[in-house]
């Protein structure tokens, strides 16, 4: 399993592919599937020019360390990996990847979806939108 | 004898600071340690982590808990 | 939209990102949903050393397009990229990729598996697999 | 007079070719074209394209097409 907090700009797939060479016998799990969330310009009808991702550092990564482990138990997973990015971000940047490594299909694309959904809803992470017009907290995140 | 208190995001700029210490003396629940670092009512939207594991509101702390407080989270 | 048929081993994940980054406007496409189906070396208890892939030329583009089209509308999605190994492959080769854009995650989770099992139920590819005791044909697809 | 027929994966090997012309003369549906083609009963698991589209066994012909028979997909 791979939690990893970065607070510098990453490229999801080149960490994809070297995560399944390092970590994978390819050959064995033939079912990935992979989320990633990339910072967008705009939210709820405003321009969003940059945004400040904070987290709890410590509870942050024990709390992902815990919904992956239980994903990759209920699923059977041979493996899984979550990036999220925190500090500055711009637009077009990604903020989250969630990438998971299985012999069948199904298992890969419902943990993975699981795995997105209990990070947004119970990871300690918050989000700070800069607009043209001053900053705010993003409230509450929107159901999948 | 002290909680260490830690409030994040929102919390953390209407409270005005990122961490307290509250003395534990007349401490019993994460709701006693919220009214005395924050002296505001409780906001029942808030989270609350003990030792960084979330936690319910009447749950009691004991002397040298990390308590934190901050919002519903955001990310992703 | 993007349907590529490939008679060469590909690497899916820098096709994602080259896909991504000549495509799509990266703050507008919020949320990428990935499927990579890689070849294993056991199907069915047996030891599998190669496999041929044949598809139908010419139905097989058609019927993708017609899929995947049906699914970007359904979903509304930004854009979709599919792309299927044919010939001879390898144990540990990648076989398939389904990638969905969109600017909301339920989208892109919901019509990358539509896609991908659409895909395995009807696109006109056949599996033969090559077994140290001869070859045979895949004869039925798994329910995803 | 004529329809191009097609078969692929294991029923190109059992009817030991990939391609073949037959006369459109005597034939109204796909089953007629597979008859004629095969010379063997139609296996119900069978699937069929008329011009590279999806068709069912009892969809009629016209001189020209291109009618392809092949088993159960196993793509992805």
């Amino acid at each position: 399993m791979g939690i990893e907090i970065l607070e510098h700009a990453f490229d999801p797939w080149q960490a994809v592919a070297d995560y399944r060479s390092n970590h994978l016998a390819r050959s064995k799990s033939g079912a990935s599937a992979v989320f990633v969330g990339t910072m967008r310009d705009f939210n709820e009808g405003d321009d969003v020019q940059a945004m400040v991702l904070e987290h709890y550092p410590g509870m942050t990564e024990k709390h992902l360390q815990a919904l992956v482990n239980q994903s990759m138990s209920a699923h059977n997973l041979d493996d899984a990996l979550v990036i999220h990015r925190v500090g500055e971000l711009k637009p077009g940047e990604d903020i989250v990847l969630v990438a998971t490594f299985s012999a069948h299909r199904k298992a890969a694309f419902d943990a993975c979806r699981e795995i997105m959904e209990a990070l947004k809803s119970t990871a300690p992470f918050w989000k700070k939108e800069t607009l043209a017009s001053g900053e705010r907290w993003v409230e509450k995140n929107t159901a999948g | 004898m002290s909680i260490n208190v830690r409030f994040f995001a929102s919390l953390k700029e209407r409270i005005g600071s990122a961490t307290l210490e509250i003395d534990a003396q007349g401490i019993t629940t994460v709701r006693d340690v919220w009214t005395s670092a924050s002296g505001q009512e409780a906001d029942e939207e808030m989270l609350v982590a003990i030792n960084k594991e979330y936690a319910a509101l009447d749950r009691t702390v004991a002397d040298g808990d990390e308590v934190a407080f901050f919002p519903p989270v955001t990310g992703g």
